[in-house]
């Protein structure tokens, strides 16, 4: 399933890994679990490989979308777990579960059966769980998954805030890009089980290194040329003027759907382009424009106004928003 | 309507127990007349003085008990993989597995009285309880890997890393999460094997008597209060035994569901 | 390992057939001896010349077939019920549904042939039939209702909304969607009706002669070779119905394997 | 379930039900389809009930989020289902399924096996299996919701393409707000059984007509209070000028997240607050800041500087964005 994955991760860092399903992202926290095994390679905590060492002591701790608290434990006695198995005194337990749930923002709810929570409720515990045994590395597989919106927005700031405030180590696995950029400090975009890109979430949702991780981030036009002397010979669509004037060559530049600009007048680095559909998104209004062989996505923020389907426009390119993209 | 139904469903259990309850206690009730004419319980003194009936029931039960756990220690972990594991050959296990209920236990039985007489365990409790785990298997094993099948090993994932030791996990865990369906796995196995009849009669080979096989004894000789006695001690703990765990399958209701 | 595991599989389904075969056409093959000494057909000729054999197979399909059919056109829509839906009473169905298979066929057997005798179905194929159906309406009743419990009736709500009648819905949907599990339940409604011994005999009352009561009595008296030949042809139809449908459960391997 | 509904909808009107998980939004369409029995209420189709119609009788079809594409028969066969089951000639089938396919933009697969479809495939015969029968009303019940997120707008601007072109009635059932939005003329916010607006998209997205509708649309700041003379006096935060000097009395104001701007300086209609998360979401920047009692959400564009946890700044809500909404 993973084919060429390689990360490394410091300390106290929290990285997201980004990637469709069946990407291979749940596989990666299993294999450091100890859940699946290693085929060949090596997972390393601080230089050392842990692959030898039994699952249940590695201190890496796992958390699904589904709470999977035990239910015939109370939330006390779910929390306590993990203590509990190792051997700590009762009393000792108790303090801590007292910590927890006031770290977690459930003050007092101890004795709690656990199908009463609800399913934001029974994340947070879950968070308690894992992180009352102290790991090396917590490790959150699309935890959020399925919860409703507002929850979930809820439940992001809080992930995030517990993570800096107790500095740990922290993957966190998702599909959705919105909450890959809001919960990380680096992002890796996991794609048929390779990492295509890893680096700051601004960094990749501004400037994504290639192609495959471009179109993940939301990127939808790409114009492939022979560039020279600041301008891109654009086989589909035409010339259009760059702003690196060294650039020689076959390249391949992109943009974001949000930078491109529609208009009337034909203009410098404007293409001419038929309205496909024109949906309303809230904050921006989507228009679809095919360019000749092309088609591309265009936000344009609100107020915007409505293109009917075949009309003729011209769509801008900035030269100062377009960027190179390895194919 | 529904009231209907349950109102027919207790008639068709508990009518012939009250049957049985009355052909014990009484003598010369033939067809024509619409009463016993007699209530007598010298049948049912007879019926307990023969040592017969009560060293029957003692057989059956250790039998059963044997049986039961046996066949819990060998399901569980046949269960398991036929429950949870995808593999090979799982088509081809279970065949075998369902190989004695549909191949005659007559068969079954006659070859492994054989081996059973080579080997020295004919005519033994310990023979009787292996050969009845032919009965018991399929159904115990059934029961808990329906059970396997709707398991999700993420729980003991998550013990896992949280820290439990293997052993933790299946006290702290497996057994936890699969108590009700052992419960009814246990019942299905002390059941079918207090009621066997066949295969106690060719290992036992008359060495080895249990109620049922009194019980086929006295349906040959005729006497309908004798039978009836029997059989309401051959009824009786099976219907105890349903009821006691009545209680902790309504109580784990919607597990019991989902499970079928 | 896994061939091994195979291996091992395949000798325990084929060596008692093999050790069937041997001794039905050989005799004097007796314990010290590595072979037998001679082989012969004379035992096997005999026991076909018996007209009781083959009518005692005849009797034992033709009421299978019977079986197999009251079984699935009464397990359906009981196992609809049951899989699909959820009722009060439902885990008293299942109960009742079960008895049979706990509480013991020879107090079920008894009770039924005085029922049977009263109008006139003991001693007929119907009546035996009959009979069959509390040991196969579990076993029926149990693998359709899984099959319903996977059983996703948007297909259905589908076919509705594009205008199909509710009798082509039937047809067209619901059956095609359970074929594999109709097959399923139908070779256990068969073999375990084929292989009924106790209700035959106690329902049949010496009437109705099927393999098995032959088997019982060929048991008591003690040739082996006959005993073989009988086995043999008791085996042998269940063998190629399983081969036969075994081609059929693998090609649908994935639905049966989420069936149980 | 649903408690107080009642919705109307124009021909050829694409509308959408938009609710949070068991709102009711699914029990709407399958009372329509027949599939579940309405307890009392009617349901009519130009103006006559529906209710003694026998429910294949009805022209209503209906979309799932799994395709539900009979697995035993092929894409040609299953698109003409329907059509097959009215005792339609095999030949006349055989049109209107290519037909069908050129619509939904997979020509030429008719032979295929229903297992070798994507799941946006699968989508796409599964809408063409519901319009050949040419259906009074098409009823769309989260049918994109398992797609992944490029797959997934392509199949939103193609299913508006296909509505637009055919003037199929249609109801869209979803709880993505995004989704709901672009896909339709009208929206209907559905929470607990209860339709508590029903209006054009961008009206119920900047103007929602109350605090419930509010919320679901994404709108997190209300402020409660008294007006008089063009203020509003905010017993949680203070006064704040309003552009409506008419408004007399009690009443509650909202503003949506991305009005609200941050700044380090007061100014008018500018409240103080604590700043207690900083997401990064790609266009926007999220804040969450704490004023007084209330917390909001506030989202900048992008660029715009990172807040840190517990910086103190001021919130200004320009009054020309503020607008009433019902308790």
């Amino acid at each position: 399933m993973l084919k060429d994955f390689s990360l490394s991760i410091n300390d106290g860092e929290m990285v997201t890994l980004l990637g469709p399903s069946g990407s291979g992202k749940s596989t990666v926290l299993k294999l450091i679990a100890g859940i699946e095994q290693l085929d060949n390679g090596d997972i390393r905590f601080d230089g050392e490989s842990i692959l030898q060492t039994e699952p249940n002591k590695r201190g890496a701790v796992l958390m699904f979308q589904k709470s999977y608290l035990f239910p015939f434990l109370n939330v006390e006695e779910n929390i306590g777990f993990g203590l509990k198995m190792q051997g700590v005194a009762p009393s000792v337990i108790q303090g801590e579960v007292k910590r927890m749930l006031s770290l977690i923002g459930l003050p007092g709810i101890e004795k709690r059966k656990v199908g009463q929570l609800s399913g934001g409720e029974g994340q947070r515990v879950a968070l308690a769980r894992a992180l009352v045994t102290q790991p090396k590395l917590l490790m959150l597989d699309e935890p959020l998954s399925s919860l409703d919106t507002s929850v979930r927005m809820n439940l992001q700031a809080a992930i995030r805030d517990i993570q800096r405030e107790l500095g740990i180590t922290t993957i966190f696995v998702t599909h959705d890009l919105s909450e890959a950029m809001a919960m990380s400090d680096r992002m890796a975009i996991l794609l048929d089980g390779e990492v295509t890109a890893y680096d700051k979430p601004e960094t990749l949702f501004h400037r994504p290194p290639c192609v495959r991780s471009a179109k993940f981030v939301g990127v939808d036009l790409f114009l492939e040329g022979e560039a020279s002397g600041g301008w891109l010979d654009a086989a589909d669509v035409g010339r259009v003027r760059l702003n690196d004037e060294s650039k020689v060559g076959r390249s391949v530049f992109a943009i974001r759907p949000e930078h491109i600009r529609i208009q009337k007048e034909e203009t410098e680095n404007s293409l001419a382009g038929v309205v496909q559909s024109c949906l309303f998104r809230g904050e921006a209004l989507e228009v679809q424009v095919r360019l000749g062989e092309l088609t591309t996505r265009v936000r344009l923020p609100m107020p915007a106004p409505m293109f009917a389907h075949g009309e003729n426009v011209f769509v801008q390119l900035p030269a100062e928003y377009l960027f190179e993209v390895a194919a | 309507m529904k009231y209907v139904i349950r109102a027919l469903l207790y008639l068709v259990l508990v009518a012939p127990l009250a049957l049985f309850i009355v052909y014990s206690f009484t003598e010369g009730w033939f067809f024509p007349a619409p009463f016993p004419s007699e209530w007598t319980t010298t049948t049912f003194q007879r019926a307990m003085d023969d040592p017969r009936t009560l060293g029957g029931m003692w057989q059956g039960f250790v039998i059963a008990v044997i049986v039961s756990l046996l066949s819990l220690i060998l399901a569980f972990p046949a269960a398991r993989a036929l429950g949870l594991r995808q593999f090979r050959g799982r088509q081809i296990a279970w065949l075998v597995l369902f190989l004695p209920t549909v191949v005659p236990p007559l068969a079954i039985g006659m070859g492994l009285n054989i081996l059973f007489l080579r080997v020295g365990l004919a005519g033994t409790i310990m023979g009787v309880s292996l050969a009845h785990l032919i009965s018991t298997l399929p159904y115990t094993v059934f029961t808990l890997s329906s059970a396997f099948a709707r398991y999700d090993e993420n729980y003991e994932h998550q013990a896992l890393a949280l820290g439990a030791s293997p052993a933790q996990i299946f006290f702290n865990i497996t057994l936890r999460m699969m108590t009700p369906s052992l419960v009814v796995a246990t019942l299905f196995a002390f059941l079918v094997s207090w009621s066997q009849y066949l295969l106690t009669l060719l290992i036992g080979g008359g060495k080895i008597i249990t109620l049922p096989v009194l019980l086929f004894t006295a349906a040959s000789g005729g006497n309908p209060s004798t039978i009836a006695i029997k059989s309401l001690l051959f009824i009786l703990p099976p219907a105890l035994v349903i009821a006691f765990t009545a209680r902790e399958l309504n109580r784990h209701g919607n597990d019991i569901r989902e499970q079928y």
